[in-house]
C-alpha cells in the first residue's frame, strides 16, 4: 500500500479507468493542456489525447449537458466542475436531464455520469468562492451523492462511479487534494453506500463527512486523552443515500450524537441527520443530538472573520464538553 | 418526391395531424393530464427533415412537442397514446408523459420540457457518435424561442468547436407561448445567429415539405459526411394555443387563418392532385381509414391498458 | 374585507406597487401582453406599458440577474420565474449575486429584488415541471423565503418583499392560484418574519406552510371530530429565517410535532424544522417528530403513481394517529 | 492625447502597473489571501475606456481582476490595499477581498467571481440608468474566455432588444487561465459574435492607449447617445500568470517576451519622450515616487489597519 495524496488517487482513478475503457473520458475547464486546477487528471492529456480529455469553454451548463448526453449512448464522462461555486450553473442539466431521464423514460435511458467537484472554504477565497453544496444535491431523486475523506475513498469512490449505471456526484473538498493516506496497490471499489466507522468508542457518536471527518477524529482524541470521553466517529462517505441503518447503530451504542458539517446549518447535511435519529432512534437518546455548523453568512474574506465562520475540531470538542454538561 | 414517397408521407403527415387532433379530444375528456403541446400546422417541419435524414437511425432529441417527432422515428402510436394516458403499456410506462416521450429502440431520445435543455444533450449524443465512429447523425429539434437560451449559446459554440455531426433544426412557429418572436429577439432571423460560431445554416419555407426535404438533404448531408454541425431554420406555423389554456390573444385571427392557407398537409395534397392524378376520393378515404385506426387501434388500446402499479412507484428511479 | 383568489391578491399587490412609485417594474416570461401564465401580472402591461412590465426572453439566469443590476441603482424588479424547475437556471445569480453583494460589498450595495415562482406539483405535470425548490432557496444566507398559504398572505407577503432592503423569494403554488380568501380592503403588510397559529390545538402541533398548512388544517379539524384529538397548525409562512420561538412555543404547550410538507424529505423544510425542535425543545418532546413528505422520485406522470407520491390531509392524520398509537 | 493628459494618464498606469506589483510581493509574505488577479499588461484597456468615458458618473463593474478598474473610478489605492489585507477600512470593508472590490460612492460597483456572471448585472444598471433618465452609461470590462457563458448571449440579446445604454469591453488576452481561446472558442474574434444580436462592434490594438482611446470614443459616444449597446474588443495580454499558482506551461516564453516588446506604458512614454520632450529621468522619478507613496502611505495604511470585528461577523448579511 503506497502513501499518495488525494488529487493522485483521484488522478489514479481516472487513468485507470480511461485505460480500462476507451468511451471513459473526462471534461471540464483547464483538465487537459493545463493538468487541472486540482491536478486530479494530471497528465491525461498526454495520454488520452483531446478527444478524450476535453478542455471545455466555460460554459458549466453546456459541458455537463454535453456529457449527459454523450452518457446516454454509452459514453462514461467525469465531468469536473473546477469549483463547487461554479455548479448552480449547471444544476439544471444535472437535476433536470441526468437525474430524472431514468425515470421519465420508464427505465430506457439512463445518464450514468459523473460530476466532482471541489467544494468547501479553502483560504480566504471569499463570498462567491467558498459554497458548500452537497445538501443540494442531497435533495435530488435519482443522483447519487458520494464525498470522499481520504485518498482511499476518493480512490475507490470514483472507480465505483464510473462503472455506477446511476449519476453520481461527488463532492471533493479543496483542503484535501494534498492530503495523504494509504491506498491499495490493487484496483479498488468503495461501495457507494454506507457509511465507515473511522474510530470505535462508546460515549457518543461524533459524525462527519469529507472533511468534517478529520475534526471528529482530532476531537475524538482530544476527549478520549483529556477528558476521558470515549467518542465513535462515524464517516458518512455517502450523502445520498444517507445509511440509516449505520446511523441508527452506532446512536443505539452511544446514546448521544454531535453532527460536524462545514455547511451553514439551515436544510443541511446535519439537520437531515438529526431527523433521521428522531426517525430512527430517539428513544435511545439520552440527550438531543447537536450540530457543529458555519455561520449563516456569505464567506467572509478577511481571515479572522473566515476562521470565525468555519467550524473545526475544537468546537466539536466543545459540543461534545456541553453535552457531557462540562462547558 | 416520386409519388410513392408522397403518398407515404401524406399519409403519415394525416396520421400525424389526427393523431394529435385527437389527443385535444382525450384531454377535454381528462383522458390526458398535464401540459399538452400539440402540433398541427408544423408537419411538414419533422416529415421534411425525418424524410432527408434516417428515422430509427439517427438520434433524435427535441422538446416537449414531441408525439410526432417519436412516431415519425418508429414509434407506435399506441404505445404514445398509452403514455399520454399514463398507462403502463405507454412508451415511457406512463412515468413520462406528453413532454417525455421517448422510444429508445428507435433512437427517438426523448422530449424534455425545459426549453434549451436538448441543445447540450443533443451535442452530447454527437460527441459519443464521433468517438464511436459509423455513420449516424444526432437531430435536435427544437423551437425559436429557445434559442435565447445560454445553452443555446454554450451548445452551439462547442459543436462547432469540436465539429460535432449534430444537427439543428429550429422549428420557427414565430411564438414562445404567447410572446412574439420579435419582442424576445434582437435579431428575428434565427438562422443568422449562428454566424457567431461559424456554423452553415439555411432557412426555408416549413409549410411546403418538399421544399423542406431539399434543404434538409443538404443539412443531412452536410453532418453526416462529417463537415460539423449545422443549423436549419424553418418557418412554420402552429395552429392551436402553446399549450392547452391558451386563448391565443396575442395573435388574430387573420394571421392564423393567412397560414392556415399554406397548410402542408393540403399543399402535398393538392399538388399531387394537379401533378399525379390524385383524388380527393383518395385523400379522404384515407383520413377515415386513419381515423377508425386511431380509435379502434390506438384510443382502445390506450383505454384499455392498465395502469402503472403503485407498488412500483420507485422502480426506475435508480438502476437495480 | 373582500374574498378574491390568491392569484388576484398577488396581481393587486403588483399593482398597488407599481402605482405607488415608477421604479417599481416586473418582468418575466408572458407577464406582459400574455398576462402571465397564472395570471399575476393581469391587465399590468396595459397600464404601465413594455418598460415597466417586460416581457423577457426565455433566458432565466440573464433576466434574473439584469434585474439584480437594475436593483443596484434603486429600481424594484419583480421577478417571475414561470415555474420554479425553471429557478436552477437562475440560481448563479439568485444565490452568487443577489444574495451575497451586501456582504461582500462591505453594505455598500444591496440587491433587494423579488423572485417569484409557481412551485409544486399540480395536475399530471410530470418529472421536469413538479418541484419542490424552497428547501433550496432556504440554506442561502442574505436571501428571506416567504411562502404564502393563503390569499391574504400573499397579497401582504409581496407588498413587503417590495418594500424590502433584502432580496427575498417568494414560494408560490401551483394549485393555489384560484383559492379564494379574505384580503383587507385597506393596505396590508405582511411580516416577512415569524409564523402564525393557523388553528389552536393542545395535542400535537401540526407543522405546515403554503399549501401543506391546508393539509394540516384538513387533519386537525378530522382529528378533533373523530378521534378527540386538539391539533395545533402553525402556519411557517417565513422560511428564512424559520421562526423558532414560534417553533418551540407551540411544541413546548403540545409535546408533539407532525411536519408536513409536499417535498421529498432528504435535507427539507421537515429536517430543518425536526432539528430545530431538537435544539429548542427536545425535553418537551413526548415522542419522536414525525415528517409527513413524498416520496424521493422524479414525479410520476401518471395519476395514480403521483397521488401515491403527493402527501395530503390522510397523510397527516396517519401520522399524528400513529404518533398517538392509534394506528 | 495633450502632453497634460499624457503624463496623467501615464502617471496612472504607472501607479496601476506598480501597485499590482506590489500585491505580488504581499501575497507572496502572505499578507494577502485567496485568489489574486493581477492587471499588469492590460493598463491600456481599462485607462483607455475609462478615459473616454466618465470615472465616478458611469457604472463600472467587471469580473476579479478588478482592482485597477476600481482605481482609476476613483477608489482610493490604500482602501483597496486594505481590502486585499482584509482589514475593516478596506473598500469593502474586508469581507470582499481581491475579487470583489467595491466603491459604490464612485460608481464601481464591483467585481465579481463568477465568469460571466456581470454580463446581465451590466446590463440591468444599463436598465435602471434608462428609466431613470440621466446621462450615464453602464460599462461591463470582461475577458475572452467569459463569453463562452451563456449569460454572455442572454445578455447580448436583452441589451440589443431593449437599446440598454451599455459598454461592453472584451479584455482579450488570449486565454481563459491555461486555455487558449482558440481551443475553447469556435470563432476567436470576439467582436464578430454579437453579429448574432445586431449589436455594434468594434476591435483594436489593445497596448497602445492612444488606439484605445480612440475606439473607445466612438463606443462612449454610441452608447451615451442612447443608440444602443456597443461592444468593443482590444486584443492584449497579461503577463504573469491567471492567478498566483500558475506557471504558464500552456504559453512560450517567446510569446511572453514578444508581447512585453509592446508593453502599453513603455510604448506612451516612448511616444512621449519621442513627441514631446519627455525624458526617461523624469519617468524614473515618477516611478521612485510613485513606489514610494505605493509604501509608506498605501502599505503602511493597510498594515496598520485593524482587522474586522468578529463581533461584526454577520453584518451585513441582511439590512438591520
Ligand atoms: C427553462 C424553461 N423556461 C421556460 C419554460 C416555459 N416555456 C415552455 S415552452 C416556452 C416557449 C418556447 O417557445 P419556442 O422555443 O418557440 O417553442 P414552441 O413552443 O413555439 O415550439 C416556454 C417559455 C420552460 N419550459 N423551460
Ligand atoms: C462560472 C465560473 N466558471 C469558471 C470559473 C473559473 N475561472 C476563473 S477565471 C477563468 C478564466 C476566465 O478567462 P477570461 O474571461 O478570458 O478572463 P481573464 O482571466 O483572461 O481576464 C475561469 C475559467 C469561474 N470563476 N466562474
Ligand atoms: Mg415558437
Ligand atoms: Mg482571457
Amino acid at each position: 500500500m503506497a502513501e499518495i495524496m488525494y488529487w493522485e488517487a483521484i488522478q489514479r482513478a481516472h487513468d485507470e479507468e480511461m485505460a480500462r475503457d476507451p468511451l471513459v473520458i473526462c471534461m471540464g475547464e483547464d483538465i487537459g493542456v493545463a493538468g487541472g486546477t486540482y491536478k486530479a487528471t494530471k497528465g491525461l492529456y498526454e495520454k488520452y489525447g483531446p478527444l478524450r480529455v476535453m478542455d471545455t469553454p466555460i460554459s458549466e451548463n453546456g459541458y455537463t449537458g454535453l456529457g449527459v448526453g454523450a452518457s446516454f449512448l454509452g459514453v462514461k464522462p467525469i465531468i469536473e466542475i473546477m469549483s463547487v461555486n461554479f455548479a448552480w450553473l449547471a444544476m439544471d442539466q444535472i437535476f433536470n436531464s441526468a437525474a430524472k431521464v431514468r425515470y421519465m423514460s420508464g427505465g430506457q435511458l439512463t445518464a450514468p455520469v459523473v460530476v466532482r467537484s471541489a467544494g468547501g472554504a479553502a483560504h480566504q477565497l471569499g463570498a462567491q468562492h467558498s459554497a458548500r453544496m452537497e445538501k443540494v444535491f442531497m435533495g435530488i431523486a435519482g443522483l447519487r451523492v458520494v464525498t470522499p475523506s481520504n485518498p482511499k475513498q476518493a480512490y475507490g469512490l470514483l472507480k465505483s462511479a464510473v462503472r455506477s449505471p446511476d449519476p453520481v456526484y461527488i463532492n471533493e473538498h479543496e483542503l484535501m487534494y494534498n492530503m495523504k493516506g494509504e491506498v491499495p496497490d490493487e484496483e479498488y471499489f468503495h461501495p457507494l453506500e454506507g457509511s465507515e466507522v473511522a474510530r470505535s468508542g462508546t460515549d457518543v457518536t461524533l459524525f462527519g463527512y469529507n472533511i468534517s471527518v478529520h475534526w471528529c477524529l482530532k476531537a475524538a482524541e482530544i476527549l478520549a486523552k483529556q477528558y476521558n470521553i470515549s467518542a465513535e466517529v462515524v464517516d458518512l462517505y455517502s450523502l445520498s443515500p444517507l445509511d440509516r441503518a449505520g446511523i441508527k447503530k452506532s446512536v443505539a451504542k452511544t446514546h448521544k450524537a454531535v453532527i460536524a458539517e462545514e455547511d451553514e446549518a439551515p436544510v443541511g447535511v446535519g439537520s437531515e441527520i438529526m431527523a433521521i435519529i428522531n426517525e430512527e432512534c430517539f428513544w435511545e437518546l439520552d440527550a438531543p443530538p447537536v450540530r457543529v455548523h458555519s455561520a449563516l453568512v456569505p464567506q467572509p474574506y478577511a481571515h479572522n472573520l473566515e476562521k470565525a465562520t468555519i467550524p473545526d475540531h475544537e468546537d466539536v470538542v466543545k459540543a461534545v464538553l456541553k453535552l457531557f454538561g462540562k462547558a | 418526391m416520386k409519388l410513392k414517397d408522397r403518398k407515404r408521407v401524406l399519409r403519415e403527415m394525416v396520421l400525424a395531424r389526427r393523431f394529435e387532433e385527437r389527443c385535444y379530444q382525450a384531454y377535454i375528456e381528462r383522458k390526458i393530464g398535464g401540459f399538452l403541446h400539440l402540433y398541427p400546422g408544423q408537419e411538414a417541419c419533422c416529415y421534411g427533415v425525418m424524410e432527408a435524414a434516417r428515422p430509427g437511425f439517427d438520434y433524435v432529441i427535441t422538446g416537449y412537442r414531441d408525439h410526432v417527432h417519436a412516431i415519425k422515428c418508429g414509434a407506435d402510436p399506441k404505445a404514445v397514446m398509452a403514455e399520454l394516458y399514463g398507462k403502463e403499456t405507454g412508451c415511457s410506462k406512463g412515468r413520462g408523459g406528453s413532454m417525455h416521450i421517448f422510444d429508445v429502440e428507435h433512437r427517438f431520445m426523448g422530449g424534455y420540457a425545459l426549453v434549451g435543455g436538448p441543445f447540450p444533450l443533443a451535442a452530447g449524443m454527437a460527441k459519443a457518435i464521433q468517438m464511436k465512429g459509423g455513420d449516424e447523425i444526432a437531430i435536435c429539434f427544437l423551437g425559436d424561442s429557445a434559442n435565447n437560451q445560454g445553452s443555446f449559446h454554450e451548445t452551439m459554440n462547442m459543436a462547432a468547436l469540436w465539429k460535432l455531426p449534430v444537427l439543428f433544426v429550429c422549428e420557427n412557429n414565430l411564438y414562445g407561448i404567447g410572446t412574439a418572436l420579435e419582442r424576445s429577439t434582437a435579431v428575428v432571423d434565427q438562422y443568422k445567429r449562428v454566424c457567431a460560431y461559424g456554423i452553415e445554416s439555411d432557412v426555408c419555407d416549413g409549410q411546403d415539405i418538399e421544399v423542406v426535404l431539399e434543404h434538409a438533404h443538404k443539412a443531412v448531408e452536410h453532418v453526416r459526411s462529417r463537415k460539423g454541425p449545422y443549423f436549419l431554420e424553418l418557418k412554420t406555423y402552429r395552429y392551436r394555443g402553446h399549450s392547452m389554456s391558451d386563448s391565443r390573444g396575442y395573435r388574430s385571427r387573420e394571421e392564423e387563418e393567412q397560414w392556415k392557407q399554406r397548410d402542408p398537409i393540403n399543399m402535398l395534397r393538392d399538388r399531387m392532385i394537379v401533378e399525379d392524378k390524385y383524388t380527393l376520393a383518395e385523400f379522404e378515404a384515407m383520413e377515415k381509414e386513419i381515423d377508425g385506426y386511431i380509435e379502434n387501434e390506438v384510443i382502445k388500446f390506450a383505454e384499455e391498458s392498465p395502469d402503472p402499479k403503485v407498488e412500483e412507484l420507485t422502480k426506475y428511479v435508480l438502476a437495480d
